[in-house]
């Protein structure tokens, strides 16, 4: 059975070809890169808060400094953290499993993704230490910035200067992790396609293998231009050709289109998975059928669809035609209609219900109820072109952009990492502790996140080192609010390591699950034994059902397994 | 409220009111969010029968709330748009007629403002410049021509509810209409370095009179 | 056999060739995101005709053919694979891959050429004659050739493995049209690189 | 290696997929060939017209209707199901998406004004 456990520790953590190791690897990596983005937030959160005190386990932030942390923070959370955790963990584990086959299309391949993925990690973290430190371009990475020192200005610098500047490094990190997730993409489609157990039909799959495969196709078509793009970039900085410099014909404007035109289908690719998660847990805890299935499947390929129109939102002041701005407010305002439709209909999941309300069922609630009041909406903002007028690049984006990520990338990682901790571990995680987790965050990511929209509509700019020297940003009660969020900040921070030291405990030392089914759900993950076997089945399943067929009248039980007759 | 600095232009009302309008729309769509989740948790006792549970969307009848969800939002959404639109054109799609032309240049890390010389004409030998201190008429329809010298930066004014980029290569047109008297920041909006956090500038709104003389002593100087 | 338009399911094509389409959709996004670029500035700039006459059509349009023939070639080792020929394939691919060498020899004497006379990718020469806006268009020429080039490469490295793996040890022909796929989608881009680079003055 | 696990039974659905790959239609490859040859030859003559906007539109229509000839003879597009046109055909799309948006923003060239100081 467990043919991994005969291999050493290389073999499990480096060669594997099993999906599931491949996808536990992906998420230890992942947790490296969160500790570093972690960090970063804490360190510039206390600069903002007090700007001359010497920030604890890091020291004095000079402006330099914290423009290099702030757009570290940015990379990897988006790049690392929300695209890895949520195609290459999320989407590695649990597709072979709940489509109910042994492992993914192309083993090899996938193990090659993780290598890539690694390469740019490793580029990533080298960057902090080369001479000239990090980037500090801001995550966007607008050129004739991000050029840098090398720019168009300093055609004397040696090829080794240029190659070896953080600039380059990251834009390389930036490319490897690209190509290892479309290589992950074309795993997940093609695994999706061929290899779904007998009787799985497409629309017996569990959602969060649609939403998986949605946002892979998603981001492989938007970020087609942008590859070409950084490598234009690139060639920019080693080479010194001027594809973005104004002065020799190029253009600034044209790596914002390109990297927008890829940065808002990110944010949907990055939605779309959490989505599904809490597709799944609502369902299972709500012991009823998703409600509207296929209505939810319509919607978010309407959204994919739309997404790739909206995308000069971002650029609203930044110099486009004022005509074509209007063309994609209208655009923008249209795209929450479908999302209206998912958030609807994953609400009237939960009427009716025998309502089951643990951890991963918070998280999801959480995760819904946080995105859809504070996030979504605040996007319906930003999305009317005049008012971004005046909230472009001020804190009231960056709330705007905290309340749809972390509800959605954290909070929904983590319903997916407590639902189904007891599948790919075999042990539970403690509740009290998981509770304290749960409440913890909520609070003091409210705490934290809440502040900046007061913040961002008292004008305050983002990416600022230091407001202290900008008077109408002094004024009571802004400093106060500032402290709030930083104070907050870090509390949430901390209190991730109660998680940290709940899932390392779990895993080494937490009892043992004492069956294979503890949430009682029909999937075909649930129905072999914790943890999986290498190649997932003793035999392969053959479906009947559809995911979600809790409470089917004339039976005994409330729920189904996919597998039974 | 105020939550927002003091509006001193124009047009910056209009721009409040969009804030408010969407805020109200979004704030009474939250209240009824808020009770659709939060209603099924706090009635989780209650029992249903099999049947009322086995509920699965998949026709028309039942899907019809939602429906009539999205149609409400498409409504209240659009409400807001057309008034938005509106506003959208007025501002950035249309130029007034010009009372003042000038150059606001940006480069690291200062704002340069290029006024027009005893000409009147603005890109002639005559210009005047002036560091970080922008002086303008109130009541008088400025035509800001906005560019920057090496990387993106962005003007940035509270007070009048004005941002633009500015992009090396490109001059974009701008206008702003100051209905106040007294002093206001303008601060850079794309981080553009090192120095990103200070670069800032005061703009001074004076009377007509002031502000010739002011821009007569800066010509002498 | 011939022209028997037999259709197929999406639940039987083999996982390789499903893989090689979403692979090269994904490259079209890429080299598609580049040709858009191309074309929108080859719009905004008109001087860039005068700079394409300094291209060396005489090669290109041997490129071309080369190109063409190529992929002639490579469907005809898809034909042998089909009656399982192992002789056959191997013929085929080889002169594929003679193909392009050819090419690639071809490309590189005409990017000396052009080195030799100034046109570089940071084109240090043209801007020291004011000639700012016209250096972009080299930028993109050998951008746009050199990521084709590199995809000529790779492509016939597929096919010179897998036509090892056919013909030596598993015997999963369709592997050749896997590979084969590839190859078409390298002269695809080509047949729009060629006319735009080279033949609109 | 630890990929070698047989299939369990329930698998033989696996088996639908043929390993044969004579499974489409063959074109007459020779023809198509020739044809696109000849396509190649029109385009390298119409290059000679002397209007740049004239000779664009010729040359793009013939790369087009030859890059189709490739794709669906050669690359038996023709004989492939539709899932795989949906994915080219989502390929095309995001790319008319771009040009539609960018073409505002890249090729008029009046807003540009300053010299580099
Ligand atoms: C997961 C990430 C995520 C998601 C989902 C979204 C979703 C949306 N975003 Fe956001 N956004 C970001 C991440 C995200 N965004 C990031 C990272 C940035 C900044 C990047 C940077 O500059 O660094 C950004 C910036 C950003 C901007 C640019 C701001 C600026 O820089 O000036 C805009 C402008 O339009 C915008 C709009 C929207 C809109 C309209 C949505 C919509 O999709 C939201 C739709 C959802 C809803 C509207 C909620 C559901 C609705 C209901 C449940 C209705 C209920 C109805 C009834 C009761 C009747 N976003
Ligand atoms: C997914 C994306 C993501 C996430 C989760 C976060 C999380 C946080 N962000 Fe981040 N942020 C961005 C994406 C994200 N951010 C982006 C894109 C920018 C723009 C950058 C730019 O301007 O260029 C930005 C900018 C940004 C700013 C604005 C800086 C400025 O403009 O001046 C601030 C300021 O307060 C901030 C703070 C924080 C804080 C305190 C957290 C905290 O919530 C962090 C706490 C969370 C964790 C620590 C991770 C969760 C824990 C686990 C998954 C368990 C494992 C953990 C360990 C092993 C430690 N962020
Ligand atoms: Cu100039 Cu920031
Ligand atoms: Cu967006």
């Amino acid at each position: 059975m467990n043919t991994h456990q005969k291999h050493g520790f290389w073999h499990r953590y480096f060669f594997s070809l099993d999906h599931k190791d491949i996808g536990f690897q992906y998420m230890l990596t992942i947790f490296f890169m969160v500790a570093i983005g972690g960090f970063f937030a804490y360190v510039f959160r206390m600069h903002l808060a007090f700007p001359d005190m010497e920030v604890p386990l890091f020291g004095l932030v000079t402006n330099t400094d914290y423009n290099m942390l702030i757009t570290n923070h940015g990379l990897i959370m988006m790049m690392w953290l929300a695209l890895g955790m949520l195609l290459a963990v999320a989407g590695n584990y649990l597709i072979p499993i709940l489509i109910g086959t042994d492992d993914m299309a192309f083993p090899k391949l996938n193990k090659l993704s993780y290598w890539f993925f690694l390469i740019s990690v490793i580029l990533m973290v080298t960057s902090f230490f080369l001479p000239k430190g990090g980037v500090r371009g801001g995550w966007t990475m607008y050129p004739p910035l991000s050029v840098g020192d090398f720019g168009y200005n300093t055609p004397y610098a040696t090829f080794s200067d240029r190659f070896f500047s953080s600039n380059s490094f990251v834009l390389l990190a930036i490319v490897f992790e690209f190509t290892a997730l479309l290589m992950g993409g074309v795993n997940f489609f093609v695994t999706t396609l061929n290899k779904r157990a007998k009787g799985m039909t497409l629309m017996k799959m569990p959602l969060v293998v649609w939403m998986i495969n949605i946002a892979s196709v998603l981001f492989m078509f938007s970020v087609g231009p942008l590859v070409a793009g950084t490598f234009m970039l690139l060639l920019d900085i080693n080479v010194g050709t001027g594809f973005y410099d104004p002065y020799r014909g190029g253009d600034p404007l044209l790596w914002e289109h390109l990297f927008w035109f890829f940065g808002h289908p990110e944010v949907y690719v990055i939605l779309l998975p959490p989505l599904g998660i809490l597709a799944e847990v609502i369902s299972v805890n709500s012991r009823k059928p998703l409600f509207g299935y296929k209505f939810i499947l319509t919607m978010t390929l309407i959204a994919a669809v739309l997404s790739m129109m909206v995308w000069a939102h971002h650029q609203f002041v930044s110099g486009i035609d004022p005509r074509a701005a209007t063309v994609f407010s209208i655009f923008t305002i249209i795209i929450s209609f479908p999302f209206a439709g998912i958030i609807l209909a994953y609400i009237a999941t939960m009427w009716y219900g025998k309502l089951r309300f643990n951890l991963p069922m918070k998280w999801a609630v959480g995760s819904v109820v946080l995105f859809t009041l504070l996030g979504g909406f605040t996007g319906l903002h930003l999305g009317a072109s005049v008012f971004d007028i005046y909230a472009h690049d001020t804190s009231f984006v960056v709330a705007h952009f905290h309340y749809t990520l972390f509800p959605t990338v954290i909070f929904g990682s983590f319903a997916g990492i407590y639902y189904w901790f007891n599948k790919f571990s075999g042990r539970e995680l403690n509740k009290t502790l998981g509770n304290l987790h749960f409440w913890l965050t909520f609070i003091f990511f409210n705490g934290f996140a809440f502040p900046l929209f007061l913040l961002g509509l008292a004008g305050q700019q983002r990416r600022v080192a230091n407001y202290s020297q900008i008077e109408f940003l002094m004024q009571d009660p802004l400093p106060l609010y500032r402290q709030i969020a930083t104070i907050s900040a870090v509390i949430l921070i901390l209190t991730q390591f109660i998680f940290l030291f709940n899932f390392i405990w779990s895993l080494l030392k937490g009892k043992k699950v004492s069956t294979d089914n503890p949430w009682e759900a029909n999937t075909l993950e649930w129905q072999t034994s914790s943890p999986p076997p290498h190649g997932n089945f003793k035999t392969y399943p053959i479906v009947y059902h559809g995911p979600y067929e809790y409470n089917i009248p004339d039976r005994d039980t409330d729920f189904t397994p996919q597998n039974e007759k | 409220m105020n939550i927002f600095p003091e509006n001193a232009s124009s047009y910056g009302a209009e721009i409040d009111f969009i804030f408010w309008l969407i805020t109200i729309v979004v704030a009474v769509a939250g209240v009824v969010v808020l009770f659709l989740v939060l209603y099924p948790i706090f009635n989780r006792k209650k029992d249903y029968t099999k049947e009322q549970r086995y509920l699965k969307g998949d026709n028309f009848k039942q899907l019809r709330w939602i429906y009539l969800g999205i149609v409400l939002l498409a409504i209240a959404d659009f409400s807001f748009l057309f008034k938005e639109e509106s506003t959208w054109t007025k501002i950035e799609e249309t130029l007034p007629n010009k009372d003042l032309h000038i150059a606001v240049i940006g480069r690291q890390w200062m704002w340069e403002f290029v006024y027009p010389g005893p000409d009147g004409k603005l890109y002639t030998d005559d210009d005047v410049k002036a560091i970080n201190q922008l002086h303008i008429p109130v009541n008088a329809t400025v035509h800001m021509d906005i560019q920057a010298y090496d990387v993106i930066h962005s003007v940035f004014i509270p007070n009048a509810r004005f941002k633009q980029d500015a992009l090396p290569g490109r001059s974009i047109t701008r206008w702003v209409k100051m209905t106040k008297t007294g002093e206001y920041p303008l601060t850079c909006a794309e981080i553009c370095g090192i120095a990103h956090a200070n670069m800032k500038a005061t703009i001074t709104v004076e009377s007509e009179e002031d502000f010739n003389k002011t821009i007569a002593k800066l010509y002498k100087e | 056999m011939k022209n028997s338009s037999k259709k197929i399911t999406w639940r039987q094509i083999p996982q390789a060739r499903l893989a090689v389409w979403a692979l090269i959709a994904g490259e079209f996004a890429i080299f598609g995101g580049l040709i858009v670029l191309y074309i929108l500035n080859r719009l905004k700039y008109e001087s860039w005709g005068e700079m394409a006459q300094h291209t060396n059509v005489i090669a290109g349009t041997i490129n071309t053919f080369v190109l063409l023939t190529s992929s002639f070639f490579v469907v005809k080792a898809h034909e042998a694979a089909v009656h399982k020929d192992k002789q056959k394939i191997k013929l085929w691919i080889w002169l594929t891959i003679a193909c392009a060498f050819m090419f690639l020899g071809i490309k590189t004497y005409e990017y000396t050429h052009e080195i030799m006379h100034g046109f570089t990718l940071p084109g240090n020469a043209l801007l020291a004659e004011g000639k700012t806006v016209e250096v972009m268009y080299w930028s993109f020429y050998y951008t746009m050739t050199g990521l084709h080039g590199l995809h000529v490469i790779a492509g016939a490295l597929a096919l010179f493995f897998v036509m090892r793996k056919v013909t030596k040890t598993e015997e999963n022909y369709h592997h050749i049209e896997a590979a084969g796929l590839y190859w078409h989608m390298v002269d695809i881009v080509w047949i729009f690189l060629f006319p735009l680079i080279y033949l609109i003055h | 290696m630890s990929a070698q696990h047989t299939p369990p039974p329930g698998l033989e659905h696996e088996v639908l997929v043929p390993q044969d790959p004579d499974y489409h239609g063959h074109p007459n490859y020779l023809k198509i060939y020739i044809s696109l040859l000849i396509l190649f030859a029109i385009t390298v003559f119409a290059s000679l017209i002397h209007s740049p906007l004239l000779v664009f539109i010729v040359v793009f229509v013939i790369s087009i209707v030859k890059a189709s000839m490739v794709l669906l003879y050669f690359m038996h597009l023709k004989w492939e199901p539709k899932l795989i046109w949906l994915l080219l055909g989502l390929a095309l799309m995001t790319l008319l998406f771009l040009i539609i948006g960018l073409y505002p923003d890249v090729v008029p060239i009046t807003r540009y004004l300053i010299p580099k100081p």
